[in-house]
C-alpha cells in the first residue's frame, strides 16, 4: 500500500496527505501518518469549525483565560477565579452508555484540575430519543448511572443539567458534561512545554490500547462499518481520577511546575505537540518509558491511545523525584519520557532509536482549514407558521396534565437523585432551580451556575435558537440573583459537510455571539461535536451553554418556590 | 430443569479498575504471592427447557441480550442438569 | 475536644467532616492518612468521612477496611475513644468488624440523593443526647449502597440493647416502607456498636450543619458528642482533685 | 503457576436485589422459561505457588480476608495449574 493510500485509510483526505508532504519535504511513515491522522480529525484539530468560533466575543476584564486551554478561567474577584468548560462524549455513549458518558465526566474534571482549579461542581446535558423505545430507556439510564457513579466516586457534586426526550436523538445520544472549579489567580497553571531541558512526564494510569484512534471515531458518523467500534472501549477509573486529582492539586504548589495538560483523546500526542507548540518549543520522547498495561504496543499506539486518567506534566530537570514522590504518596506512576528541545520537532523515539519526526506545531495547528458551504435549509420556510391559527381547545386543565406528563417537562428529580449534590457541603440551591447557586467557602461570596441549550428553537430558526439559549441562561442566573460573568458552550452538531447543517452551525455561533456580546457574558471555553447522525437522521442543532455567574452576598440568593401566602406575584417583561 | 452458571469477565484490552484495585490492597496487606486478580460477575440461571440444547440456545440468547455487555465483556457458560 | 478525621485512598467527604469540627464546632481537628497510624491518647472524636473510598470496588469499604490507619482506629475504640463512621464511613466500620451487618445495593439498585427523616431511637448515647427520643429531623443521603442487612440474630441483639439508633420515617415519624428509600432492614439508618462509643450512620449529618445549606438538624449530633467529651472531661477533673 | 477462579454468591436467606431485577427484566422481555437468576461475583486470581496445596491455603485465606463477606456471600474457587 502507497502512503497516500495508508492515508486515505485513515480518514486524511488528498489535499491533507498533500500538505504532510509539504510539511515533512518527505513521505510520511506509518507512525507519522497515524499521528496526523487523530491530530487532524475534526474532533482534535476543529478545521471545520475554527473560521467560525472566531466570531464569539472572548474577551473582558473578567477574562483571566480564554478558549485554547484546557479550561476557561473567570474572575470572581478577591483573587479568586472560577475555571470552567462544557465537553461532549456523543459517540462513545452511542456504543457504551455507562463507559462514554463516565469517561466524558472524567476527561472533563480533568480538565479543570490540570489548570490547577479544584473541581467545586459538576452538570450534565443530555439528550436521547424518545422514552418509549427500549434501546433508548438503556442508553437513558445507563448514561445517567455512568455519569452518576463517576462523578459521586470522584466526591464532586452534580449541581445542575438538562434532559430532553426527542427522536431526533434516538440513534445519537448527546451526552455533554461540564464542570467547574476554583483557582486563586496566582495558582493558575498553563499547558506549555516551555524550557529547553525541562523534563516531560507521564502521571497516572498506565497506557493501554484502549479507544484507539477514539478522536477520529467521535469525528465520523455512527454506522456499523466504522471499524474503531471494534478498539476495546475505554472504562472509567474514577478512583483513579481521585487520586490523579488530588496529585496534581498537591503538585500544582509547586513554582518548578512548569506546564500541565490533560492526555484525553489523542493522548500523548495531542498533550505533547499541543504543549510545545504553545510555547513554541519541541519534544523529545521515548515511547519505551512509557508504562503500558498491554503486551507489545508499537509506537503509534503508545502515541494514540485513550487510556484515561492521565497527565502530562513539564517539570523543571531536576524535580522527577519530587513529582514521583508526591504522585507514589497517592499510589500513582510518574515517568520521565521525554525533554522540551528547541528545535520545534515532535521526535518520537523507541528505546533511544528514533522512529518518527514531526515539527509539533504542524500537528497542533497546521491542519488545511476548511472551507465549508453553508446553505438555509428549506424546511425552515415550511415550519413558519402563524401561530394565532392555533385553535384554543376548551379543556385547557386537559391540555396543562398532559404537558406535565411529558417527559420533557416533568420534575428531572429521578434523573439528579442519582447525583450526590450535597458532597463539598457548598451547595446552596441544589438542582431543581432555576441556576445552583454554590457558596465559596471563607468568604462571603458563592457562585451561581446553568446549563441550558434549545434543540427545537434552534432547529426551527438556528440563529434565534442561538440567542435564546444565551439569555435563557442569563436569566437563570439573574433569577437566581447572580451577576452573569462568562459562558462555556457545547455546540453538538449532525455532519458538517451538509451545507444545510454547516448553516445550523454558523446561525448558532452567531446568536450565541450577538447575545452574549450584548451582556458582556464573553465565551471562554467550549467544546464542538459534528457527525451526530445516525443512518436515518441528524440530531436537531443543539448547541448548550454553560454560564457561571457572582453573587458578592450568597446569603442574598433567591429561590423559585412561592414563599408565604399573601405575597404579591408579579410579571415582568413584555 | 437445567442450571447454567454464568462467568463475565472483562474483554481483551478492557481496563479491569475493581481487579488492580484490590490487587494492590491484598499486596499491601501481605498477599505476596498474588500476581494478579481479574474480576467479574457470575449470574446462577434455572431454566425450563426440554433438553440441554434448548437450554443453551435460550441462555446464549439471554447473555447477548441481558447479561452481557458485549462492548467490554467476554462470557462463558456451562449447562447442567438439576 | 481533639479531632480526628481520617483521609482513607478516595474519601470524598473528609474536608465536610473537618470543616465541621474545626469551623462549625471551633475544635482542633488533623487529617489522618490511610498509610499512617496514630495514638488513641492524642484524640477524643475519630471520624470515617463520607465518600468512595478505593471508588467502592470490590464492596463499599471493603478495601479501606484493610489499610493501615485501621488497626489504629480499632485500638483507638478499644481505649473508649468516640468513633463516627458517616456513609461510607459507616461501610468501613461494618468491613472492619467495629459494627455488625453489612450494606447491600439500594433496592431499586441506584445511587439514592436526597433529603430523608429519621427518628431519633435512642437519644442515651454520646452522639445523641441532644435530640430527643421519638423527634424527627431531615437529613441528606447519598448512596448506593445503604441498604443495611444483618442476620437475625444480630438483628434481636441490636433491638434488645437498643443499639438502633437512628431509622428512616416520614415526617410524622411513621416507618413506612416509602420513606424507606435504601430498603434497610428495620428501617436502620443507624447503629451504635455494644459498648455505645461507635456509631455508624448512612445520612450525612456534616452537611446539614449550617443555615446557608437549609438544615441544621445534623449539628446537634456533633455538639452532643461536644459536650459529652467536655463534660467528661470535667468530670474527670473533679475527681482528680 | 496457578490460576483461581473463584465464585460468590449470596448466602440462603439474603436478598439478591440484583438478581430479581434481571429476572423481572427478562421475564418482561419474554424469556419465558428462566425461572431464577442469582448474581454473584467471579473473580480469576493468578498464584505463584509450589503447588496445589499452598495454592489453596492462599486462596482460603485470600477469600476470607478479603473478596468475601461472610455476613452476606458464600463463596467456591477451583484451582488448576497454568
Ligand atoms: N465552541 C467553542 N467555543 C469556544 N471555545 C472552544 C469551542 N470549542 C473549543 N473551544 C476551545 O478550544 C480548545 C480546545 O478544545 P477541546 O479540543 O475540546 O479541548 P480538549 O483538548 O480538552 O479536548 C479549548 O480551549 C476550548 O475551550
Amino acid at each position: 500500500m502507497t502512503a497516500r493510500e495508508e492515508a486515505k485509510k485513515l480518514g486524511l483526505t488528498d489535499l491533507e496527505f498533500d500538505e504532510i508532504l509539504k510539511i515533512l519535504g518527505r513521505e510520511p511513515n506509518y507512525l507519522e501518518l497515524s499521528l496526523y491522522s487523530v491530530m487532524w480529525s475534526e474532533h482534535c484539530s476543529y478545521k471545520n469549525s475554527k473560521p467560525v468560533l472566531k466570531r464569539f466575543p472572548t474577551q473582558g476584564p473578567q477574562v483571566l483565560q480564554g478558549p485554547g486551554e484546557n479550561a476557561g478561567i473567570v474572575d470572581i474577584g478577591d483573587n479568586l477565579a472560577v475555571a470552567m468548560k462544557v465537553e461532549s462524549h456523543n459517540h462513545p455513549s452511542a456504543v457504551d452508555p455507562y463507559q462514554g458518558a463516565a469517561t466524558g465526566a472524567g476527561g472533563m474534571i480533568r480538565d479543570i484540575f490540570t489548570m490547577g482549579a479544584r473541581p467545586i461542581a459538576l452538570l450534565n446535558s443530555l439528550r436521547f430519543g424518545c422514552l418509549c423505545d427500549d434501546r433508548t430507556q438503556y442508553l437513558f439510564e445507563e448514561a445517567v448511572a455512568g455519569i452518576g457513579d463517576y462523578g459521586n466516586a470522584m466526591g464532586i457534586p452534580t449541581v445542575g443539567g438538562e434532559v430532553y426526550f426527542d427522536d431526533s436523538y434516538k440513534e445519537n445520544p448527546l451526552v455533554n458534561a461540564m464542570c467547574v472549579g476554583i483557582i486563586k489567580h496566582d495558582k493558575i497553571v498553563r499547558g506549555k512545554a516551555a524550557g529547553v531541558g525541562n523534563s516531560v512526564m507521564v502521571v497516572g494510569a498506565a497506557t493501554g490500547r484502549d479507544g484507539m484512534h477514539g478522536a477520529s471515531f467521535a469525528s465520523g458518523e455512527l454506522s456499523d462499518d466504522n471499524p474503531d467500534q471494534g478498539s476495546p472501549m475505554q472504562v472509567g477509573d474514577p478512583f483513579k481520577e481521585k487520586q490523579l486529582m488530588e496529585a496534581c492539586l498537591e503538585l500544582l504548589q509547586n513554582d518548578w511546575v512548569v506546564g500541565v495538560q490533560d492526555m484525553g483523546a489523542a493522548g500523548v500526542v495531542s498533550s505533547t505537540c499541543e504543549t510545545a507548540a504553545r510555547a513554541g518549543s519541541g519534544i523529545e520522547l521515548d515511547v519505551a518509558l512509557v508504562t503500558q498495561r498491554d503486551k507489545d504496543m508499537k509506537p503509534h499506539e503508545i502515541m494514540i491511545s485513550e487510556s484515561q486518567e492521565r497527565m502530562l506534566v513539564i517539570v523543571e530537570k531536576g524535580h522527577e523525584d519530587d513529582v514521583k514522590k508526591i504522585f507514589k504518596k497517592w499510589d500513582l506512576d510518574a515517568v520521565k519520557f521525554g525533554t522540551v528541545t528547541d528545535d520545534g520537532m515532535l521526535r518520537i523515539l523507541e528505546n533511544g532509536k528514533v522512529v518518527g519526526e514531526v515539527p509539533a506545531a504542524s500537528l497542533a495547528e497546521g491542519v488545511p482549514i476548511v472551507k465549508r458551504e453553508s446553505k438555509r435549509p428549506i424546511y425552515m420556510d415550511k415550519l413558519q407558521i402563524d401561530f394565532l391559527k392555533i385553535p384554543v381547545t376548551d379543556d385547557l386543565n386537559e391540555v396543562l396534565f398532559k404537558l406535565l406528563d411529558s417527559p420533557n417537562i416533568a420534575s428531572k428529580a429521578i434523573v439528579y437523585r442519582q447525583f450526590d449534590q450535597t458532597i463539598g457541603t457548598n451547595t446552596v440551591v441544589a438542582p431543581g432551580s432555576d441556576a445552583a447557586v454554590i457558596r465559596i467557602k471563607g468568604t462571603k461570596k458563592g457562585i451561581a451556575v446553568s446549563v441550558d441549550g434549545n434543540g427545537y428553537y434552534c432547529y426551527l430558526d438556528p440563529y434565534e435558537g442561538g440567542k435564546q439559549i444565551v439569555a435563557e441562561a442569563a436569566r437563570n442566573l439573574v433569577a437566581s440573583g447572580a451577576k452573569p460573568l462568562a459562558l462555556t458552550d457545547g455546540l453538538n452538531f449532525g455532519n458538517p459537510e451538509k451545507p444545510e447543517v454547516y448553516y445550523q452551525f454558523e446561525k448558532c455561533v452567531d446568536g450565541i455571539s450577538e447575545v452574549s456580546k450584548k451582556l458582556n457574558i464573553p465565551v471562554i471555553s467550549g467544546n464542538v461535536s459534528f457527525y451526530n447522525e445516525g443512518k436515518f437522521s441528524a440530531v436537531y442543532p443543539t448547541p448548550i451553554v454553560g454560564m457561571v455567574g457572582v453573587l458578592d452576598d450568597v446569603n442574598k440568593h433567591c429561590t423559585m418556590n412561592f414563599k408565604k401566602q399573601g405575597d404579591l406575584v408579579v410579571l415582568l417583561g413584555e | 430443569m437445567f442450571l447454567a452458571r454464568v462467568f463475565t469477565f472483562p474483554r481483551t484490552g478492557v481496563l479491569d479498575p475493581q481487579g488492580s484495585a484490590i490487587k494492590a490492597t491484598v499486596s499491601n496487606i501481605g498477599f505476596k504471592d498474588i500476581q494478579d486478580i481479574q474480576t467479574g460477575k457470575y449470574y446462577e440461571v434455572r431454566i425450563n427447557a426440554c433438553d440441554v440444547a434448548k437450554a443453551k440456545e435460550i441462555m446464549k440468547e439471554l447473555c447477548e441480550k441481558v447479561l452481557v455487555n458485549p462492548v467490554v465483556e467476554d462470557y462463558k457458560f456451562e449447562i447442567m442438569e438439576v | 475536644m481533639n479531632c480526628a478525621v481520617i483521609q482513607f485512598a478516595g474519601s470524598g467527604g473528609d474536608g465536610d467532616c473537618y470543616h465541621v469540627c474545626k469551623n462549625i464546632l471551633g475544635q482542633p481537628v488533623e487529617y489522618i492518612f490511610h498509610k499512617e497510624t496514630f495514638a488513641a491518647q492524642d484524640f477524643d472524636l475519630i471520624i470515617l468521612p463520607g465518600g468512595a473510598s478505593h471508588g467502592d470496588y470490590l464492596r463499599p469499604g471493603a478495601l479501606a477496611a484493610r489499610s493501615k490507619v485501621i488497626k489504629s482506629v480499632i485500638d483507638a475504640a478499644n481505649a473508649g475513644k468516640y468513633i463516627l463512621g458517616i456513609g461510607n464511613g459507616f461501610q468501613i466500620l461494618l468491613e472492619a468488624g467495629l459494627l455488625p451487618g453489612t450494606m447491600l445495593i439500594n433496592k431499586d439498585l441506584k445511587f439514592y440523593s436526597d433529603d430523608v427523616f429519621v427518628r431519633v431511637e435512642n437519644n442515651a448515647t454520646p452522639f445523641t443526647n441532644l435530640y430527643k427520643n421519638g423527634e424527627v429531623i431531615r437529613l441528606t443521603v447519598a448512596c448506593k449502597y445503604g441498604n443495611y442487612y444483618a442476620d437475625k440474630k444480630t438483628m434481636e441483639q441490636l433491638k434488645t440493647q437498643n443499639k438502633i439508633v437512628l431509622t428512616y420515617c416520614d415526617i410524622n415519624g411513621n416507618a413506612a416502607e416509602a420513606s424507606n428509600p435504601l430498603g434497610s432492614m428495620e428501617n436502620i439508618a443507624a447503629i451504635a456498636n455494644q459498648e455505645g462509643n461507635i456509631l455508624g450512620l448512612m445520612p450525612h449529618s456534616e452537611r446539614c450543619a449550617e443555615e446557608i445549606l437549609g438544615n441544621t438538624d445534623g449539628i446537634r449530633m456533633f455538639q452532643s458528642i461536644l459536650q459529652y467529651v467536655e463534660g467528661g472531661k470535667i468530670h474527670d477533673c473533679s475527681r482528680r482533685s
